[in-house]
């Protein structure tokens, strides 16, 4: 399988969808003539032209809002955020028209479109710019979740995604699209909501999705030398959550970590973590460990930042800790 | 502005058909919000009612312009006179009211949303102004599909000063976006007339800053509406772009149901009230004999008792099962 | 002791607050010439006049930026809107500026500002005016949150965060406004930050916040008709979290249940049901149950809305399961 | 528009020392983020990182027009310029570069956060558009307490088109808040020449929407943007009143370090570049007799001297401690 990265691998799946359907189009800010603030969407406008590759002024409500009409009138757009800490400006748009239109209306009215662009901490960017913001989406009922950890299965659930009939939020990590995976010629779909299992073990279930996969394989090599097997479930999509993976595994294994980069209260993770704490409460051995970013918004500085966040040594002492170690 | 006149159409140029039915319209409109109104104080309605009276002529006389084979409509959370406009059966709308099953959204979505895909209307949105981006994005389908309809997305002066109105203009003009941009400036806000909140009293005005034409509209009069929004359709389906209204009326009854209104004068309201547009027009068809108080007494009556089944529609209907909370909650 | 509803408490704390410091002003749509939407600022404009009770425009995001920018300046604004359900309008200025100032800039810039109105499910409202959304705030660090249950701590509390020198997010029940409880005259303070037992029991602990502290209270009481003492732990304060006065609670009773009106994925309830799992895990006897709407936006008709909002038989077969009854 | 003339004004109706003040400043700024791009090149310095290289003038001349006792500043990421006319302390800002404790946001706000608060400049804000209303707010407090002061808002022509322009500037002028809003047009908004993404080209019609006077000014003359802002700065102050002004300028470098800005001729940056605010500035001030090649040489030496003791500063300056990152997140 040919090695691509996680840019190319989103990039392909936009362009294998765009070429099936014609009623996919992007839009968002810098995506035409710039080819993306981050690339992913180099050669589509060239390719599929103006009128389905749309540059947009900097109104994230406003062009968010026209995306979901569009939807709404049978097109499936797919809107670029330049990053997702952008995408607060648009939230009302996702939050009261997206994902409530088909409740609303009685089922009436389908939403299909997807948010997607880059999330989560980067560097050097202070606190506005360097965000995981998945939690916030997450608790919203009505939207699909989606955070995928590598190239594989980014190029799979963004075209799943693009043929979703629901609003599809849609979360890669800022610093992973020059990350490198093998990823097969050809067309392949992912199934939204299954959970993967990146790594098998028996002493310890790591939950996890997105960027801190890297943190988390990281520590499952360390902690491998010392003899500690840790398995590694990757949620892949975040809601609708494939709960039964998580507790097969955890049922096995006995102890629970969940690493997840976005804030600590009312997160992803404690949600994790308390669903586990409760559905595998015979089977625990210890505590849930949780693993977020702390709760502080990100500073500048290269030191303080990096210690904001989940790191392999962080992992390898919560898999420790649940191991009584 | 609003003032009925009627220098801005001969009216011998409409056929009676046409005349007649847009009296049956507003007619039409009027009894199922008196009714609903009386449900309410009944407590067969609970929550917020936004009653349309008094600005039937907005909604009839925009929407009569339109071709709802390729047109669509969207509107804010006053939308019962609009549903009714494009067409949606009564019976399923005094149903959504009671919560029932049979309600047009299922008894999902109550006065504020109603829906009705099948005659092009897209809501009945309740969060002031926010609908306005996704009136253009249907009108982007439009142009990049190719298609010839046209998008009309009416709101109220309180929301012409959310950003997303001013974020929908640029992006309409740059675009060519084939939408009319309605104000039903009906000069309240809630409590705040309109002068209140604004830097600006002629609304028609803030289109310039895209580039975009604008004209004030008397609302009290439907065939002023029809005709001046029908030019506006006209030019946006040929020429593919927008155009802005200012459509000035007036709403009789409070926000909703809990406000007495006590923010403006009896005389205020009795100045509209003269102007009220069902009389205006059943009165300009009479004297241009294209009406008798008897035929008049028959379009009522046959109004009264459209609304008088749908009552009875949503009496008789069952309450949504417990499970159907789930349903639709993604496709 | 006076009994007033939580209307007037609301009220008598804002009255109080500006009486004392002619730096608190009150922004909102229909706060002034109305009265409040909801009645909470009635006679404030005319007591204060207009530079300091003022009517906005339906401009969430910029009276809330103008709120930020008068805090910034010195003033102490309360910013009152009318809904939360509208407020993520505003929520980049609350999440981008409010929240992160005093960090970005290295503790130069002080953000003095109350932001309150009513949230939570209502009536017959479907589902864009009828949600709860403390958990989106909860998630973000910078912010003070506060949800009172009862006249007494709303007023107390209020008072306290408009003296507070951070951002408060300040949540009222829609529905509760008119509900009575006693307080008494003149003045008192209520510390932010501080759980209140509510109700002291043996045999399991039920933490809650705001409105859901009703149906808490009436599970409580037929519980106890049944022999079945609980412990209501009334968190009020959401962020800081009184960790201590729940973990106290649970290690006493050894069986807990979490009441909560918002979604349950990534919320505050689930965050709190982490909480007690991770920290009281030797303690526990049952699994920690959570009890929150259902995840799915609000239906209008009424059986339904009812159906999807935590009830006192909820809680009761919630308790009974801590007890394996 | 942007075109040097020197029409607006007549040279010796200002002092030399001041004349002077301005070219040292538009100098210090070249100086400082010439440094600041190099040290970006050695990794001292990492993120976005927002030259203003080019567009001196509009800050240090708008800037030159206050009193900041009393006035206060506010401005987007691309914000050295800005700090540096308020008269922030080069050593601090190049340390907030290189993340040390001892940089004017204590190593927490990077490049696109300076804040210097005791010289009442505000930021620094990263969100397009976000600080507007922000803005609007500080003169809002200005206004209760009745106080003399005006705010300057400095944003880009990308920003325009944000609904926070549109609500802060309905507000502004409804509460006759005395705020200067400045778009500083140096034309592109990241890869995007401003026309393709606005249905109007001159931005200052924009204000009429709001009954607030708008003009175009040349950004290239520091003494017109002197005159222009001072003229809405003593009218704001009197009369209490906004204004907007749309400077047209031009940045030399690409949107951030990593733009090569292919989106743009050579020609066209040679052509803005021959139009630069401090050797036009410069070349007047020779002209009329006020400064001679020497003491520009000499100007510039302080310039460069003051940056690298800012380097110096900042090299020699430690490292946040690990504790800090909890501090300052509620006070
Ligand atoms: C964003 C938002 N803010 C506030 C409200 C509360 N609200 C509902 S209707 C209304 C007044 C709207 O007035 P207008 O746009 O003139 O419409 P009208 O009711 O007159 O038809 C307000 C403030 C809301 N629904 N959405
Ligand atoms: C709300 C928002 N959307 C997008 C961005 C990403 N972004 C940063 S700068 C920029 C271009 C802004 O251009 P302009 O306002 O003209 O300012 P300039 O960089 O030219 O000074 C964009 C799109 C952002 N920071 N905030
Ligand atoms: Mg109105
Ligand atoms: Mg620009």
């Amino acid at each position: 399988m040919a090695k691509i990265t996680m840019r190319e691998a989103l990039r392909q799946a936009m362009d294998e969808e765009m070429a099936r359907d014609e009623n996919v189009i992007l839009l968002g800010e810098e995506v035409a003539l710039y080819n993306g603030a981050y690339k992913v969407s180099k050669g589509l406008h060239d390719k599929y032209g103006s009128a389905r590759v749309r540059d947009t002024p900097i109104t994230e409500e406003g062009f968010t809002g026209i995306g979901i009409g569009a939807a709404i009138g049978g097109l499936r757009p797919i809107v670029e955020w330049m990053t997702f800490n952008f995408s607060i400006q648009a939230l009302d748009q996702v939050l009261n028209n997206a994902a409530k239109m088909l409740h609303m209306s009685g089922g009436q009215v389908r939403v299909p479109i997807v948010f997607r662009g880059p999330n989560g901490p980067a560097e050097y960017l202070s606190s506005q710019h360097s965000q995981a913001l998945q939690s916030i989406y997450a608790h919203i009922p009505g939207l699909i979740v989606i955070s995928p950890a590598t190239p594989y299965d980014a190029k799979g659930l963004l075209k799943s995604a693009v043929r979703n009939d629901n609003p599809v939020v849609f979360l890669e990590g800022e610093l992973m699209y020059a990350w490198e995976g093998e990823v097969p010629e050809g067309e392949y779909l992912i199934d939204i909501g299954t959970a993967d299992i990146k790594r098998t073990g028996k002493d310890a279930t790591v939950v996890t999705y997105g960027k801190p996969l890297k943190v988390v394989t990281e520590a499952a090599a360390a902690l491998a030398g010392e003899g500690i097997d840790i398995e590694i479930v990757d949620l892949r999509t975040i809601k609708p959550l494939d709960e039964a993976a998580v507790y097969e595994s955890v049922k096995k294994t006995n102890r629970c970590v969940v690493v997840d980069e976005t804030w600590p209260v009312a997160s992803v993770a404690s949600y994790v973590g308390y669903l586990v704490s409760k559905n595998c409460f015979d089977d625990l051995d210890a505590p849930v460990e949780v693993i977020t970013s702390e709760d502080v918004p990100m500073p500048y500085n290269h030191k303080l930042e990096l210690a904001v966040q989940p790191s392999s040594e962080k992992v390898i002492r919560a898999v420790k800790k649940t191991l009584y170690l | 502005m609003a003032g009925n006149k009627a220098d801005t159409y001969d009216i011998k140029s409409f056929k009676k058909d046409f005349l007649l039915s847009l009296l049956e319209k507003m007619v039409l409109i009027r009894r199922f919000e008196e009714m609903a109104s009386k449900m309410y104080g009944l407590k067969k309605i609970g929550g917020f009612l936004h009653l349309y009276i008094g600005e039937e002529a907005v909604a009839v006389g925009a929407i009569a312009a339109l071709d709802l084979k390729k047109d669509a409509v969207f509107t804010a959370y006053r939308d019962h006179g609009h549903a009714i406009a494009c067409g949606s059966d009564v019976r399923a709308l005094m149903a959504e009211l009671y919560g029932k099953i049979t309600g047009i959204s299922r008894g999902k979505g109550g006065s504020m949303h109603f829906f009705d895909v099948k005659n092009h209307f897209f809501g009945g949105n309740g969060i002031v102004g926010a609908h306005i981006p996704v009136a253009g994005g249907y009108a982007l389908k439009l142009s990049v599909k190719g298609e010839d309809g046209v998008v009309l997305c009416m709101f109220g002066d309180g929301a012409i000063h959310q950003g997303s109105f001013h974020e929908t203009l640029n992006l309409a003009r740059l675009w060519n976006l084939p939408v009319i941009f309605i104000c039903e400036n009906n000069q309240y806000g809630m409590g705040t007339f309109f002068k209140r909140v604004s830097s600006v009293h002629n609304f028609s005005l803030m289109g310039k800053s895209y580039d975009i034409p604008g004209k004030q509209v008397d609302g009290m009069n439907v065939l002023t509406v029809y005709r001046e929004v029908s030019e506006a359709v006209e030019r946006a389906r040929k020429e593919k772009l927008p155009a802005f209204l200012e459509i000035k009326t007036y709403r009789y009854k409070g926000h909703s149901m809990s406000d007495p209104a006590t923010y403006r004068t009896r005389e205020e309201l009795d100045a509209y009230k003269n102007l009220d547009p069902i009389v205006y027009l059943k009165a300009e068809l009479i004297e241009n004999k294209l009406l008798t108080e008897e035929e008049f007494g028959k379009i009522d009556g046959k109004a009264r008792k459209k609304v008088a089944e749908a009552v009875d529609f949503a009496e008789k209907s069952e309450e949504p099962d417990i499970k159907t909370l789930y349903e639709d909650v993604i496709v």
